[in-house]
């Protein structure tokens, strides 16, 4: 099954693509830069979607595992392992990844003038970055994807970020690298931990996942207060990212300042790699002491989407609300992780993908807006529909899903996430839920603000509605907003079999109720 | 009756530390990296010495190698230094200190 | 004192002195000029040492080429009068305490290892090859072939940074007049 | 049977896509008749269902094979499946029926507008919306149908979104709606972990296996939906704002069928508010509150729409009241006659509206067309709105022998004999206030003089606004002499039963005809005061205000509920979230990520004073390294 390298593909391609566009492309021929990074990102699609088909979906384990030795190091006692995989934790993010990098491009075509080559190059390493982030099963190799995330994001906002970039690139690098510090200092003393029980410093996965099976964190060879150390190291590290309440300040900065394209990779994927880390690290690496950590991560989550949504409700400019809906929105993710049960991890890992199309959608959409009036601030608009109405059609639909109407996707991931969380603990459900009647407040507040009433500004009567090129970007997300909402099955099914093995290595609820 | 190694060892320690007293001490740029050299050539000499003593010709084979560098090293070092002397109008290390924090 | 010895003494106080030499006096020629006597001396040293080879490339190539270049970028830049005083605090009794202490320890550690009296020539190696220098080269180039291949490498790249650092720099419209 | 249910529930949906799809294409005013004909197929198909169900219902409902699986992970299983029994039957006759007949109407009063191919965009969405919930065979279906008529409520109210109070008003009504479903969800959650199926069959077989207290949280949870999205106390407040729509909307949705959901969800889950203890009690309580305290507030509106709305929240108190002392039939009986004549009275003042608009745009009178004030003799200058309008005011008011006499009647009668004679008293003074407050309005609108030049020039509707009318007119006068007779065991009583004989109580002992009389009575005494005093000026209607000024005030400002909102929630939580966003997000959580970053630079400041930038000086440093490390080798560290 992984004779073919389709996650080495998946994985590279971008980065192939990159380079063609770095060093091959004349100077002069930006049309060729375009094609070349759309093309690249079509073809990464591709290749995710081929990969969904031959999905085995009864299959709990890893699949289209490759595994290579790729560094050795003191005669073959560190091993450094190529390792990547998929499994049904993993498998959606890919397409959700690569759909929104040919999103991101094809809106980029009309919308960054400056330095174009470099940057679709860096778009392109940013996704290659992505890719291994999700699939890797190496520690070692997980941590270097992990980092080389940042770099193409640092530039992204940096460069072709609006006024205050410098501090909110800086902000949003520094901050991860404090996290993600703590966590390869857990990995190393993880690895170093297991010497004696492997004879070697070993980074792989499944290594260290049977260690901890087999009663690594009984056996005493590490006091308790170790473990729960490490598990905050990666706890650290993931909920800075996600970002879960109280550290989510970089990210209305980083949202704001960043390029449209840059908001939507940042939004639909790079926070879901907080979450990823969760549920593939730190929960099945440390049982008991996630078990033990539970309800703090459940009401730092709650506290999140009740936060979030009210202060989103308070902002003024679009993308800080949308940042902070978000801060909300994953507050539910890490809310059904928590709930450690089948329906709420489910929720979660389809909440991800749909948090990637909604979110991913609105920054889009919030993008298009600011390319023809150069403003985020949402006093400056208003009775917008009457001018573009399609724009408005598509708004509102993303807005529902946002705000998680059934029918559209939010709904099935809130709803099996609170399910689960309900499950868990009424009390988390009854908070979490009233999350949702906060996001219907701010959601509908700027949607009437920015659609409903007068023509306040005679700017706004001449607005052009989308063009072709818009409706094409859009139209892939809002079809999987309308599919995921109408048939979440399609998309939960494959992930069961391994979600029943994450929560029997957890021992989170498992067994059915009666 | 041969030289004890310990001999060679010791010109080439004292030899490295005079390198090291001339790169510490003196402010022209010319006299620092011929100090430089100088230290290079003191481990050279300490290779050669163990080369002989240990009966093993890879020894002397790192001398090639640091004397192939080291020339290397020269050229562009030079041409830094003619670089900085045409931009600042001196060689002494002393002035180019602009990294000061 | 054998002559083996009074060779060697008499050439390290000669690199010692031309060292020393070198470092302190104030004008760049003189310290060129000393710095050819001090790696003179070492080339003979390794001669004493059973390193022919060695010893022709530290003259051809050392006392050779690298000092001609060394004189040229001196003479380019004429004489650069030093100034005596130092204006890093303590920067020179602290080079100097280092620098003794940096010695006592090298040493003390030159003293500590054991070394085991050299019993004869070298001589396997060289027998086998029918020569110093041959075997020398049979070392360089089946062991070693893949660094001494970089080697070349790197004298490329220094040539071409040397090229590019020294060029003067382009003129920014030359055809405007 | 399969097919045609489904063919019911998609064909207004496929009149949504349609419409999408054809925008460019179809001209606007095909639009509508386009919807239009999507409902009416569908009406026609219910009819047609509705016959072939007549005999094959008697004893099981019908439940459709799983269209497909909606999630299944685990024992969470929700397929897509409807239910059809003749509740759900009924309520889709009543939807599809009533639904296309203000198709029809709309067709005519939305004629002029701009918007049109928006507006039946949103009808036939709603009417997919409305179909879905009542069809729908497990909670989250009714959940998600009960979410998406309260979007399709959202995006007609602010309809014309020119205007930003229509939209405030969609908005709240979007937001209430939403703190309603709050507990709904938490509701169907608990349902879920209680019985491990949200499937109805499995739930109400499994009803009495729950602890009583579990049964009343769940009850009590759900009817907080019930509350939102049928607007009673505390959560009826959007509402009377909703009639911002186009009056066909309030007609539709906001009398007829989207308000009267949660009647039908109680009726629906009545397995498990039979088993509860305490809930029914709560839900009759709060019926009849809002009964009498919405028609309260109706008897002194001026707004022709304002008295309808709160009438409307009245009435639902009342089918709340029947739900919550177990006469399921009799709520639905009066859903059902409700449907009729509140949806028939919405029209009749739209076409009201209508006409005072274009004719206070002929004259130049800027007048609000919604001022009873400015109205006046219209019944001879309209008069078949005027008389159906009558009827259906006598339907409402609970004349004798109009349909509404019959199921009100009925709900009274059950509650006095189910020995809730508080209740009955509440309820009996509520039919009292409704039969003043619906004369008061006809009175005040279609006699006497016409108090403004438009309406001395107001004429009378077309005809596709007319018609609907009547045929409202003749269900609203007739339907409860057709279903309702003989009391209590006519023939929509035999229809339902079925659904409701496991919760079915005949109360005996009591003598019916002596409450119909009481009823006839306190109907037509509210009507005659109102005659006495707006045709017969039997007393100074200005006199009585100025008498009971305090009473009056409180009445006339909706004794201020709005503004108790908006002083105890409204306004706090926009303090509030100001508060979290700029002192404590900005200063406290930022402050604190950036206090950090300020030490570190702080520190940074002291330690750049080693950064000499003389690269001997670094030199030097470095030498001290070698030393330190030969040194520490030296010392046999290694």
């Amino acid at each position: 099954m992984n004779q073919f390298g389709l996650l080495s593909a998946i994985i590279f391609v971008p980065l192939l693509g990159a380079l063609g566009i770095a060093l091959f492309v004349p100077r002069n021929r930006m049309n060729w830069v375009r094609g070349l990074a759309l093309g690249t990102a079509l073809v990464d699609l591709a290749l995710t979607i081929w990969l969904v088909a031959r999905f085995d979906p009864t299959s709990a384990d890893f699949q289209f595992v490759e595994r290579l030795p790729w560094i050795s190091l003191f005669g073959g006692n560190a091993t450094f392992l190529y390792y990547v995989g998929v499994d049904g934790i993993s498998l959606w993010l890919l397409p959700l990844t690569a759909l929104l990098t040919a999103v991101a491009i094809l809106f980029s075509w009309g919308s960054i003038q400056t330095r174009e080559r470099e940057y679709y190059t860096l778009l392109l390493v940013l996704t290659t970055g992505m890719m291994g982030v999700f699939t890797a099963l190496d520690m070692f190799l997980f941590y270097i994807f992990w980092e080389v995330v940042l770099i193409p994001m640092y530039f992204l906002i940096g460069v072709w970020g609006s006024k205050n970039r410098i501090y909110a690139t800086v902000k949003f690098v520094l901050y991860t690298m404090a996290g993600s510090a703590l966590m390869l200092a857990a990995i190393i003393t993880f690895a170093w931990i297991l010497v004696p029980f492997t004879q070697q410093l070993t980074f792989d996965l499944t290594v260290w996942k049977q260690a901890v099976q087999s009663g690594l964190w009984e056996a005493g060879v590490v006091s308790d207060r170790m473990e729960t150390l490490m598990f905050l190291a990666f706890v650290l590290a993931f909920a800075i990212k996600v970002p879960l309440f109280p550290f989510h300040t970089w990210l209305p900065n980083a949202h704001v300042e960043a390029p449209t394209a840059g908001s939507v990779i940042l939004a639909g994927v790079l926070l879901k790699m907080g979450t990823y880390g969760f549920v593939r690290f730190a929960m099945p690496l440390f049982p008991q002491a996630s078990q033990q950590f539970a309800p703090i991560l459940a009401g730092l989550a709650i506290v999140g989407i009740l936060y979030g949504a009210a202060v989103a409700f308070a902002q003024r400019d679009i993308k800080s609300l949308i940042a902070y809906s978000s801060v909300s929105h994953m507050g539910f993710v890490v809310l059904g992780l928590a709930a450690m049960n089948p329906q709420g991890v489910s929720g979660s890992l389809l909440q991800m993908v749909n948090h990637g199309l909604s979110t991913g959608a609105l920054f889009l959409l919030i993008g298009m807006m600011y390319d023809r009036r150069h403003t985020r601030e949402m006093s400056e608009y208003g009775g917008l529909w009457k001018v573009v109405p399609v724009y408005a059609i598509f708004f509102l639909i993303v807005a529902l899903s946002s705000l998680g109407l059934p029918g559209l996707n939010g709904f099935a991931g809130e709803f099996m996430i609170l399910i689960g969380a309900f499950r868990a603990n009424h009390w988390w459900a009854g908070l979490a839920t009233f999350g949702v009647v906060l996001g219907a407040v701010y959601m509908l507040w700027l949607y009437g603000n920015v659609f409903f009433g007068p023509i306040t500004k005679p700017e706004n009567e001449t607005l052009a509605d989308l063009n072709r090129r818009e409706i094409l970007a859009l139209v892939p997300l809002v079809a999987l907003i309308i599919l995921i909402g109408v048939a979440p099955h399609m998309f939960t099914e494959p992930m069961q079999p391994s979600v029943a093995r994450l929560l029997q290595e957890i021992g989170g609820t498992m067994l059915t109720m009666r | 009756m041969p030289v004890p190694v310990e001999q060679y060892l010791l010109l080439g320690a004292v030899l490295f530390v005079i390198g090291m007293l001339g790169v510490l001490l003196r402010r022209n740029a010319i006299v620092i990296f011929m100090s430089i050299e100088l230290m290079l050539n003191a481990v050279n000499l300490t290779f050669v010495a163990l080369a002989r003593h240990l009966d093993s010709l890879d020894g002397q084979v790192f001398v090639f190698f640091v004397m192939t560098v080291a020339a290397a090293e020269v050229a562009i070092g030079l041409a830094l230094i003619v670089a900085i002397f045409r931009s600042l109008g001196t060689s002494d290390v002393d002035d180019a200190h602009m990294l000061r924090g | 004192m054998s002559g083996a010895e009074l060779f060697f003494y008499v050439l390290a106080v000669l690199a010692i002195t031309s060292a020393l030499a070198m470092i302190f006096t104030p004008r760049p020629v003189y310290a060129v000029l000393f710095m050819v006597v001090n790696f003179v001396a070492v080339a003979l040293l390794y001669l004493q040492l059973e390193a022919p080879f060695l010893a022709a490339v530290q003259v051809l190539v050392y006392a050779g080429a690298i000092m001609v270049l060394f004189l040229f970028v001196v003479m380019l830049m004429g004489p650069a009068p030093a100034p005596l005083w130092e204006h890093i605090p303590a920067q020179r009794p602290l080079a100097l305490l280092f620098a003794v202490g940096l010695l006592g320890a090298l040493a003390t550690a030159i003293r500590k290892g054991a070394f085991t009296p050299l019993t004869g020539t070298m001589s396997s190696a060289i027998a086998t090859a029918g020569g110093q220098s041959q075997a020398l080269a049979e070392h360089l180039y089946n062991r070693y072939l893949l660094p001494f291949e970089l080697t070349s490498l790197i004298l490329l790249v220094g040539i071409v940074g040397a090229v590019v650092l020294a060029r003067l720099p382009r003129q920014k419209n030359p055809t405007t007049d | 049977m399969a097919t045609l249910v489904w063919l019911i529930l998609l064909i207004p949906l496929a009149g949504v896509v349609a419409n999408l799809a054809l925008a460019k294409v179809l001209p606007k005013r095909t639009a509508g008749w386009l919807a239009t004909a999507a409902v009416g197929v569908s009406f026609a198909l219910a009819v047609v269902l509705f016959m072939q169900a007549r005999g094959a219902l008697k004893e099981h409902a019908f439940v459709t094979d799983p269209l497909y699986t909606w999630v299944l992970i685990d024992t969470l299983y929700v397929p897509i499946q409807l239910l059809v029994d003749q509740l759900s039957l009924l309520m889709v006759l009543v939807v599809t029926g009533v639904g296309f007949l203000i198709h029809v109407y709309s067709n005519g009063y939305m004629a002029h507008d701009e918007g049109i191919r928006r507006y039946f965009v949103y009808l036939n969405l709603f009417v997919f919306s409305m179909l879905l919930l009542v069809l729908g065979a497990n909670y989250v279906l009714l959940f998600t149908g009960w979410e998406l008529v309260g979007l399709c409520s959202y995006l007609l109210i602010s309809f014309w979104y020119t205007d930003p109070k229509n939209a405030a008003a969609g908005r709240k009504a979007f937001i209430v709606n939403r703190i309603g479903d709050f507990g709904f969800a938490l509701g169907v959650f608990l349902i879920w972990t209680t019985f491990g199926s949200l499937v109805y069959t499995d739930v109400f077989e499994a009803a009495g296996t729950a602890t009583p207290a579990t049964l009343t949280l769940i009850t009590l949870l759900l009817f907080v939906g019930a509350t939102g999205k049928s607007a009673q106390l505390p959560l009826y407040v959007w509402l009377p704002d909703a009639m911002a729509g186009p009056t066909p909307v309030s007609a539709l949705i906001h009398a007829a069928t989207m308000v009267t959901a949660g009647v039908y969800m109680i009726a629906r889950s009545h397995a498990l508010y039979a088993a509860a203890p305490t809930t029914p009690l709560v839900v009759a309580t709060i019926g009849a509150l809002t009964a009498i305290f919405a028609a309260s507030i109706a008897i002194t509106q001026l707004d022709i729409k304002k008295v309808l709305a709160y009438s409307t929240v009245s009435q639902l108190g009342y089918m709340f009241l029947a739900v919550g002392v177990g006469a399921y039939v009799s709520a639905i009986f009066h859903l059902f006659t409700h449907a009729f004549f509140k949806a028939l009275l919405f029209l009749g003042s739209g076409s009201v509206i209508h006409s005072m608009e274009h004719a206070a745009h002929e004259t130049g009178e800027h007048i609000d067309p919604q001022d009873m004030r400015h109205m006046g003799g219209l019944l001879k200058r309209m008069p078949q709105t005027g008389w159906t309008f009558l009827i259906g005011a006598a339907a409402l008011a609970g004349l004798p022998l109009t349909s509404g006499f019959f199921s009100k009647d009925e709900i009274l009668a059950q509650t006095f004999f189910g020995g809730h004679t508080l209740l009955y008293i509440v309820g009996a003074v509520t039919a009292f206030l409704t039969a003043f407050y619906s004369f008061r309005q006809f009175f005040m609108v279609f006699t006497g003089e016409p108090r403004s030049k438009a309406a001395e020039h107001a004429h009378e509707s077309p005809a596709v606004m007319t018609v609907p009318l009547m045929v409202l007119a003749v269900f609203a006068l007739g339907a409860g002499l057709v279903f309702g007779l003989p009391l209590e065991n006519g023939a929509i009583h035999h229809w339902l039963e079925p659904v409701f004989h496991d919760v079915l109580e005949h109360h005996e002992g009591g003598n019916p005809m002596f409450l119909l009389v009481i009823s006839s009575v306190i109907a037509l005494a509210g009507a005659g005061l109102a005659y006495a005093i707006y045709v017969l000026r039997a007393a100074d209607p200005e006199a009585l205000v100025a008498r009971f000024a305090p009473l009056y005030r409180l009445s006339y400002n909706k004794f201020y509920v709005d503004e108790l909102y908006g002083a105890l929630f409204v306004r706090p939580f926009f303090a509030l979230a100001a508060f979290l966003a700029f002192v404590v997000d900005k200063l406290v959580i930022d402050g604190a990520v950036n206090g950090v970053a300020t030490i570190l630079r702080l520190g940074s400041i002291v330690l750049r004073r080693l950064q000499m930038g003389y690269a001997r000086a670094y030199a030097l440093t470095m030498a001290l390294g070698v030393l330190i490390l030969v040194a520490y080798f030296l010392s046999g560290g290694f």
